[in-house]
């Protein structure tokens, strides 16, 4: 069985925000003008969170891009009334946005703040919708949308895969992200396969998972800065 | 067939008609390689088109359509197998 | 009860007044408000609103809570009455059921209009369907769709129930058209002993069972909110604190919908100055008892110091949401303890001012339990703000009209006051035997 | 089967039909996409290309749908970002299908919204032909050629041109601050390149200024050397820290941030240097070259700590850990260098390398490696530098100014003259793809390809211990009718009978030339198939050597002295001092900001999206009684100057005002016009020493509140809720 989780090094992050860009371009986010922003209605399904510790001349910053944790135990999922968003079988934390109503509970009772609304249609000046990626749906107004852990490329691999009579290899399913990350802080792969690299970095001295006292299992892992001979890392 | 020979006369190409069309709204994503993969015949969703004298439409390709053939085959019945 | 009595009760209903009319219209406006802005949002999507994210529920599920709380004044305070006998609950009983069933038709609204795609909510009923999906029952979303359909459909079976002897009445002194509306909603009642047995039964098991299913109703609005990982929503106690709220606010607009029946239709006689003292003291239980729940919630929070909660509850003590968090400590706690522990302060006048200001300050209650939480989630960098839009206003203000309207048109169908539960009550004061003799037994 | 097969066949007889065909109803959608993707409708292609976004030259892999460009990927071999791609250059594609952009000649009117009129190319050339050879007749100095393109086809056809026309050489056009580091890196290493800092295998990293992980040289690159760095496959973690007046989001991502006081950079580079010298670490060489470059005695250490604004013992302490290093290597530039005295900022912290003697070494200062492209071509002279360009442009009103690729009305200082000779000029020919502040102040605008429609070359400017180079084919139809820049150089040549100067019908035909010329070079004895070669590099995107190379490289024998600022008394008497900075995405080109994605693109630290901001502390803040979001009115030297947002910062310091580069242009787009500030209409201040350029840097200004605001704040939580302070 398989069971997709991410690990980000924050030690090899440096909050450029490549990833943000990328993830807007595979799929399809709509564009939010402005006035809408300042509403509060911009989406980023990844974003960086930074946080600040003291104040001037002793400041330290801390990163962390934060999306969709695909929580094992995911607080949105039972929430929902039509279903709309579901666990699946490989460990994804589904969002169907054709069953979507738009009650948005799901999202009030994500802790991570992950999730979006389509508060209007997308605009697409033409010949801008040159650019949609194919393989990913254009949302309507009133549905939900977040993360999905890329899962296009996934099925895209899978189906590869599948043509050439093979199984699936370790990093060959990159999200958006993860394929655009400068410093190649984030890893993405099996986590039910011990081998694989995220499944090694899962098991690091530096891994943690974020409100992880929630009891949401999280499948995204962070590793902290610092040194990492301790931390017993390949 | 004159008017396939009358475009044929002015160079143009033909004007063919998508009779079997998924809307962008049903936000499905179809592809068909997995189904040819496995064997599926081409006229359980076109239908017979050798026979037809005119293209059509052939199956009502709703959800249900597609679900039901799924479940029998044992493919996967997962919402983002198709919708994502 | 006398000819007299009847002429007066049943004015309304046959020949209206100059004040009704103007009532009808102007709350048939003010409910075409509501339709407006509805329309205009369904056309425009709901980006026309001003929730956002983090607040991805506003002024909607405000309401939504703030008239499904009101709709417990009636059936749950008539029930409760009825079942206790309380003689003084004769003239308020019908007026009560009546602000239960429309309170829950404005509530029962705000689901719809607060949806993404209003038109898809008939998913969230158990329908079948070719794709072979149900609904999700886990969802506190579909408790509160069972709960509040079950109780809108008992409320009304309640307040129908009682009303049919009157509807018959209605019917024997109608003509025309509104006689054969009449006879078919009296449902060929010609008030026989077996009529009445089954009447009076039927009104006793409904009594019963409308009880827990009211306290069950906001149990499950509450565990919308408390069912969630929100900080200063995931709270055992919101279940009866928020039935709490609800009776209370449910006794607020009683007690504001009789003063002004007793004024506009000059019902003085009927609901009188005891029934306001009795209704008064329940008031100011309920405000005590209110203000045990809110002062435990905060209490606990703020003791236990846990840095998400503490965001929200800084922010509605001392931060952005303070003043309306004060004011509703005012309206709600201080100037009922002010004004209702006095005789004098629970006659009509007094008594209706303070339960207008408990309304609002229930409102604002419905709107601290869910804006400042949504707008200081866990993760404190998504930190939110919320301003309602003109169109959420409008929709606010247009439920009032609309339930308005719907009572106006209420009072033009059927008295207010329930006529033979009048003359029973005078029947079993004076001991005659002009009321049948099952209704003394079964219905006090 | 069948039917595809027809339809290819179809397809291909009306391909040429098809070619601009705007009807995109499905059928010829099918026939487009059957035509020219090999897998059929709905497959994807995957193309190499290479990025011109900045001038790092990053190497990209493009995914085709049905002929339209969907996404852009780094390539995972391209020595310059490994795989990376930042969120500019993966905004390219959608600049590429910007409504807005230019889709034909205009003649303009100078600004004047009225009288705008669109043209055919053959017009639009056949003006420009005419107007440079009456210009070049009357005075060849007369005619001023700006060149911005990354594209070195479009370099050096239009080197190529002046030169066969007698005209003076294009100037370059770059920001100030990158002119400084240039000219820096000239007087101590002697290069008149950029040296690779060889990041990933040094163990300490000072950085002075220079935001080497946002917008510097290649971000990419450096963003993954430093995470390199810090792990893989070292044994120990290796550390970074950074020296800014302001926190940047390099700052904030190094592992230590030491606050300077606005101006202070350079002294305390001098102030370590004395450490340094104190204890012995240079060799008696470079101690020799250094007193050549700063020759004026060291003001004693607590001048120095009071002037940098960093306390004496942090300053022995950095000093300390730098001597104790094996591998220190410092870096330097950024805005800091357009500063009046940019040039002594950057060269006192470049020449600490020096001292470090980490020159040529492992983890240290490298000479970059090149390919020569053209060493077997008809020569050209190189590009003119900035600072010679503008002094000519000063010296004598020119009659004819053309200007290619770039913004320069927008990324310099009013006091460049730049746009005044615009005005000034009786003939101005912009070449652009959108009409940003140069293009509508031209006479003629002619609309570029975007990079992905065109043959380009790139040379990286990242200038890395590897040779390498991007190259690009067109991979989609052009959008409208636009051209490559070497093109228009091409066809003005030929209309003005130089064509034999310039022999080669199209940029295709001199990338094709050049390729060939490399592959004699890297393939020794001709092996290989030139075509097979041909098709290899277009498929990737690039040429480049799969090997790093360590080339030495020598402190230059000095021979004039670094201008030393003098100490003058601030006698302003404006309380605050405003800044200007740059981020990930707002540059002084002010490239990227007419994208959605990037206006969208939440400012990491402030959170801000689509406008400019002022970043202000919060005790500041309060004293003028306005909040984050509210408004503030901004004047510089008691001029009435701008209004912006707050954003209050808890990182700020007291005093000082920042403000972002790259805003407040007058068009380029319906998603960039009038949006925010440009802060180089403002900061002017006199002439960078030693450079001879306009400088631009911290000014004094006066804030106070306008009014609240609705600023598009992504994230206003400023802490961790465990790290709120407690409330009683």
């Amino acid at each position: 069985m398989t069971r997709w989780a991410m690990a980000i090094d924050l030690d090899r992050c440096t909050g450029c925000e490549a990833c943000v860009v990328a993830c807007h371009a595979e799929n399809n986010i709509r564009l939010v003008g402005p006035e809408e922003a300042a509403r509060g209605r911009a989406i980023h399904w990844l974003r960086i969170e930074r946080y600040y510790e003291g104040e001037y001349p002793d400041v330290r910053v801390r990163f962390v891009p934060v999306l969709c944790q695909h929580c094992g135990a995911a607080p949105c999922e039972p929430v929902c009334p039509v279903y709309a968003t579901y666990h699946t079988d490989e460990g994804l934390n589904a969002m169907v946005y054709n069953r979507c109503v738009g009650t948005r509970y799901c999202a009030n009772n994500c802790p991570y703040s992950v999730r979006f609304f389509n508060w209007h249609a997308a605009p697409w000046p033409d010949p801008l919708q040159r650019q949609l990626n194919p393989d990913v749906a254009a949302r309507p107004a009133g549905v939900m949308e977040k993360c999905t852990f890329c899962v296009q490329r996934i099925q895209r691999a899978r189906q590869q895969a599948a043509d050439e009579g093979r199984e699936l290899r370790d990093g060959e399913v990159q999200p958006a992200c993860a394929e655009s990350c400068p410093t190649r802080a984030i890893v993405f792969g099996d986590l039910d396969d011990p081998d694989s690299r995220v499944a090694r970095l899962s098991r690091s001295g530096r891994a943690r998972r974020l409100l992880e006292e929630l009891g949401t299992h999280p499948a995204v892992f962070y590793l902290a800065r610092g040194a990492r001979e301790s931390s017993g890392e390949p | 067939m004159r008017k396939v020979l009358e475009h044929y006369a002015r160079k143009e190409p033909l004007q063919w008609r998508k009779v079997t069309v998924l809307p962008a709204s049903a936000m499905v994503h179809f592809t068909h390689r997995p189904h040819t993969r496995v064997g599926v015949a081409c006229p359980v969703c076109h239908g017979e088109v050798a026979a037809m004298g005119v293209a059509r439409r052939a199956v009502a390709l709703d959800m249900a359509f597609c679900v039901a053939c799924h479940e029998r085959e044992g493919a996967s019945v997962d919402c983002l197998t198709c919708h994502h | 009860m006398n000819p007299e009595d009847e002429r007066l009760l049943l004015a309304p209903v046959e020949r209206g007044s100059r004040g009704l009319r103007l009532g009808l219209v102007a709350s048939a406006l003010a409910a075409g408000v509501l339709c407006a802005c509805w329309g205009y949002q369904i056309a425009h999507d709901l980006g026309v609103a001003g929730i956002n994210r983090p607040v991805f529920w506003g002024v909607y599920i405000t309401n939504f809570v703030f008239w499904i709380g009101i709709s417990h004044a009636g059936t749950l305070i008539s029930a409760i009455l009825r079942l206790t006998g309380a003689e003084w609950r004769r003239p308020v009983t019908r007026c009560a059921e009546a602000i239960t069933v429309f309170a829950l038709a404005v509530g029962g609204l705000f689901p719809l209009i607060h949806l993404g795609r209003p038109w898809l909510f008939y998913w969230l009923l158990p329908l079948p369907n070719a794709r072979g999906l149900w609904p999700n029952f886990r969802s506190p979303l579909l408790w509160d769709v069972t709960a509040i359909g079950t109780y809108f459909l008992g409320s009304s079976l309640y307040l129908f129930l009682p009303a049919i002897p009157d509807l018959a009445a209605l019917r024997d002194r109608a003509t025309g058209w509104r006689r054969r509306v009449y006879t078919w909603c009296a449902l060929g009642w010609r008030g026989t002993p077996r009529q009445w047995h089954a009447l009076e039964n039927g009104i006793r098991v409904m009594a019963v069972l409308i009880l827990p299913v009211a306290v069950s109703v906001h149990t499950i609005v509450s565990w919308d909110f408390a069912m969630s990982l929100q900080p200063m929503w995931h709270s055992t106690i919101f279940g009866p604190y928020f039935v709490a709220g609800a009776i209370y606010s449910g006794i607020a607009i009683l007690v504001a919908v009789m003063a002004a029946l007793r004024r506009g239709l000059g019902l003085g006689r009927y609901i009188s100055e005891t029934v306001f003292d009795n209704l008064g003291l329940l008031f100011l239980t309920m405000a005590l008892v209110w203000a045990y729940f809110t002062f435990a919630e905060h209490l606990t929070v703020w003791y236990g110091n846990e840095p998400a909660e503490m965001a929200v509850f800084w922010e509605r003590v001392s931060g952005r949401y303070a003043p309306a968090f004060w004011t509703m400590v005012v309206l709600n706690f201080a100037v009922p303890m002010l004004v209702l522990p006095f005789r004098r302060g629970r006659r009509p006048g007094p008594a209706s001012l303070v339960a207008v200001g408990v309304l609002l300050g229930m409102w604002l209650e419905r709107f601290l339990i869910i804006i400042p939480s949504l707008a200081n989630p866990r993760l404190a960098y998504t930190v939110g703000r919320y301003v309602p839009s003109g169109v959420e206003w409008g929709i606010t203000f247009g439920a009032f009209g609309l339930f308005v309207f719907l009572y106006h048109l209420f009072l033009r169908c059927v008295p207010a006051v329930s006529l033979w539960e009048m003359r029973a009550g005078a029947a079993a004061e004076s001991d005659t035997s002009l009321a049948p003799e099952p209704a003394r037994e079964g219905v006090r | 089967m069948r039917r595809r097969r027809f339809l290819q066949n179809s397809a291909a007889a009306a391909a040429a039909a098809m070619l601009h065909a705007c009807a995109r109803d499905e059928v010829a959608f099918i026939e487009q996409a059957v035509a020219r993707s090999p897998h059929g409708p709905g497959e994807s292609v995957w193309r190499g290309s290479v990025c011109q976004q900045c001038p790092a030259g990053c190497g990209v892999r493009v995914r085709l749908v049905d002929g339209d460009a969907k996404k852009l990927e780094g390539h995972p071999a391209h020595p310059v970002n490994r795989g990376g791609l930042c969120a500019l250059g993966q905004a390219a594609v959608q600049e590429l299908y910007h409504p807005d952009r230019l889709r034909g000649p205009w003649r303009l009117s100078r600004g004047q919204p009225s009288g705008a009129e669109p043209l055919d190319w053959e017009v639009a050339l056949e003006e420009l032909a005419q107007r440079l050879a009456r210009a070049a007749r009357s005075s060849p100095q007369g005619v001023w050629i700006g060149c911005g393109s990354v594209s070195w086809p479009a370099q050096y056809l239009w080197r190529r041109l002046a030169a066969a026309l007698g005209l003076p050489p294009p100037v370059r056009l770059r920001s100030v601050e990158w002119e400084v580091e240039r000219e820096a890196a000239r007087r101590l290493f002697g290069l008149e390149d950029w040296p690779y800092f060889d990041l990933e295998r040094a163990d300490l990293v000072l950085s002075f200024g220079a935001p080497y992980l946002e917008r510097w040289r290649s971000p990419v690159h450096y963003a993954r050397a430093l995470a390199e760095q810090r792990q893989e496959p070292r044994s120990r973690r290796g550390r970074s820290i950074h020296v800014e007046a302001r926190l940047s989001a390099t700052a904030a991502a190094v592992d230590r941030w030491i606050p300077v006081r606005p101006g202070g950079e350079g002294w305390l580079a001098r102030a370590i240097a004395r450490e340094l010298l104190a204890l012995g670490r240079a060799s008696e060489r470079a101690a020799a070259h250094y007193r050549r470059w700063f020759p004026g005695p060291d003001p004693p250490p607590e001048s120095l700590a009071t002037r940098c604004g960093v306390p004496q013992e942090a300053i022995a302490e950095l000093a300390r850990e730098l001597a104790e290093s094996e591998r220190p290597l410092v870096l330097a530039g950024g805005p800091m260098a357009a500063q009046r005295h940019g040039l002594f900022h950057v060269a006192a912290a470049l020449a600490l390398n020096v001292l470090l003697g980490n020159l040529g070494r492992e983890g240290g200062v490298l000479r970059p490696r090149r390919f020569d492209l053209e060493r077997n071509l008809p020569p050209a002279p190189p590009l003119a530098t900035l600072a010679a360009g503008l002094q000519r442009l000063r010296g004598q009103a020119p009659q004819a100014i053309v200007i290619c690729d770039a913004d320069p009305v927008h990324m310099l200082p009013p006091a460049s003259g730049v746009e005044q000779a615009l005005h000034g000029a009786s003939f101005v020919a912009v070449m652009a793809q959108f009409l940003d502040d140069t293009a509508l102040l031209a006479d003629l605008c002619l609309p570029l390809h975007a990079p992905l429609e065109r043959f380009d070359i790139v040379e990286p400017e990242a200038a890395l211990h590897t040779a390498a180079i991007g190259v690009g084919a067109p991979l989609v139809e052009p959008l409208g009718a636009t051209r490559h820049p070497g093109d228009i150089a091409l066809a003005l040549a030929r209309a003005l009978e130089v064509g034999e100067a310039l022999a080669w019908p199209s940029v295709g035909a001199l990338v094709e030339q050049v390729l060939q010329d490399l592959h004699r070079r890297t393939a020794p004895g001709g092996t290989g198939d030139f075509w097979s070669f041909y098709e290899d590099v277009l498929d990737r995107g690039g040429l480049w050597e799969e090997r790093p190379a360590l080339d030495g490289l020598e402190a230059a024998a000095p021979r004039e002295p670094i201008p030393e600022p003098k100490l003058d008394r601030d006698a302003s008497r404006e309380p605050s001092l405003l800044l200007a900075f740059e981020t990930h995405v707002r540059t002084a080109e002010g490239r990227g900001l007419h994208l959605p994605w990037i206006q969208q693109l939440p400012d990491l630290l402030s959170t801000v999206m689509w406008d400019s901001w002022i970043e202000m502390a919060r005790a500041d803040a309060r004293r003028i009684g306005v909040r984050t979001g509210d408004r503030v009115r901004v004047s510089v030297e008691g001029q009435a100057a701008f209004e912006a947002f707050v954003v209050e910062s808890p990182a700020a310091a007291p005093g000082v005002l920042a403000l972002p580069l790259g805003g407040g242009q007058r068009d380029y787009g319906r998603w960039a016009r009038e949006r925010g500030v440009n802060p180089l209409r403002w900061l002017g201040a006199g002439e960078v020493e030693g450079v001879g350029l306009p400088a631009w840097g911290p000014v004094r200004a006066r804030v106070e509140a306008a009014g609240p605001g609705r600023a598009a704040l992504f994230g206003r939580g400023l802490r961790a809720p465990e790290d709120r302070p407690l409330r009683r």
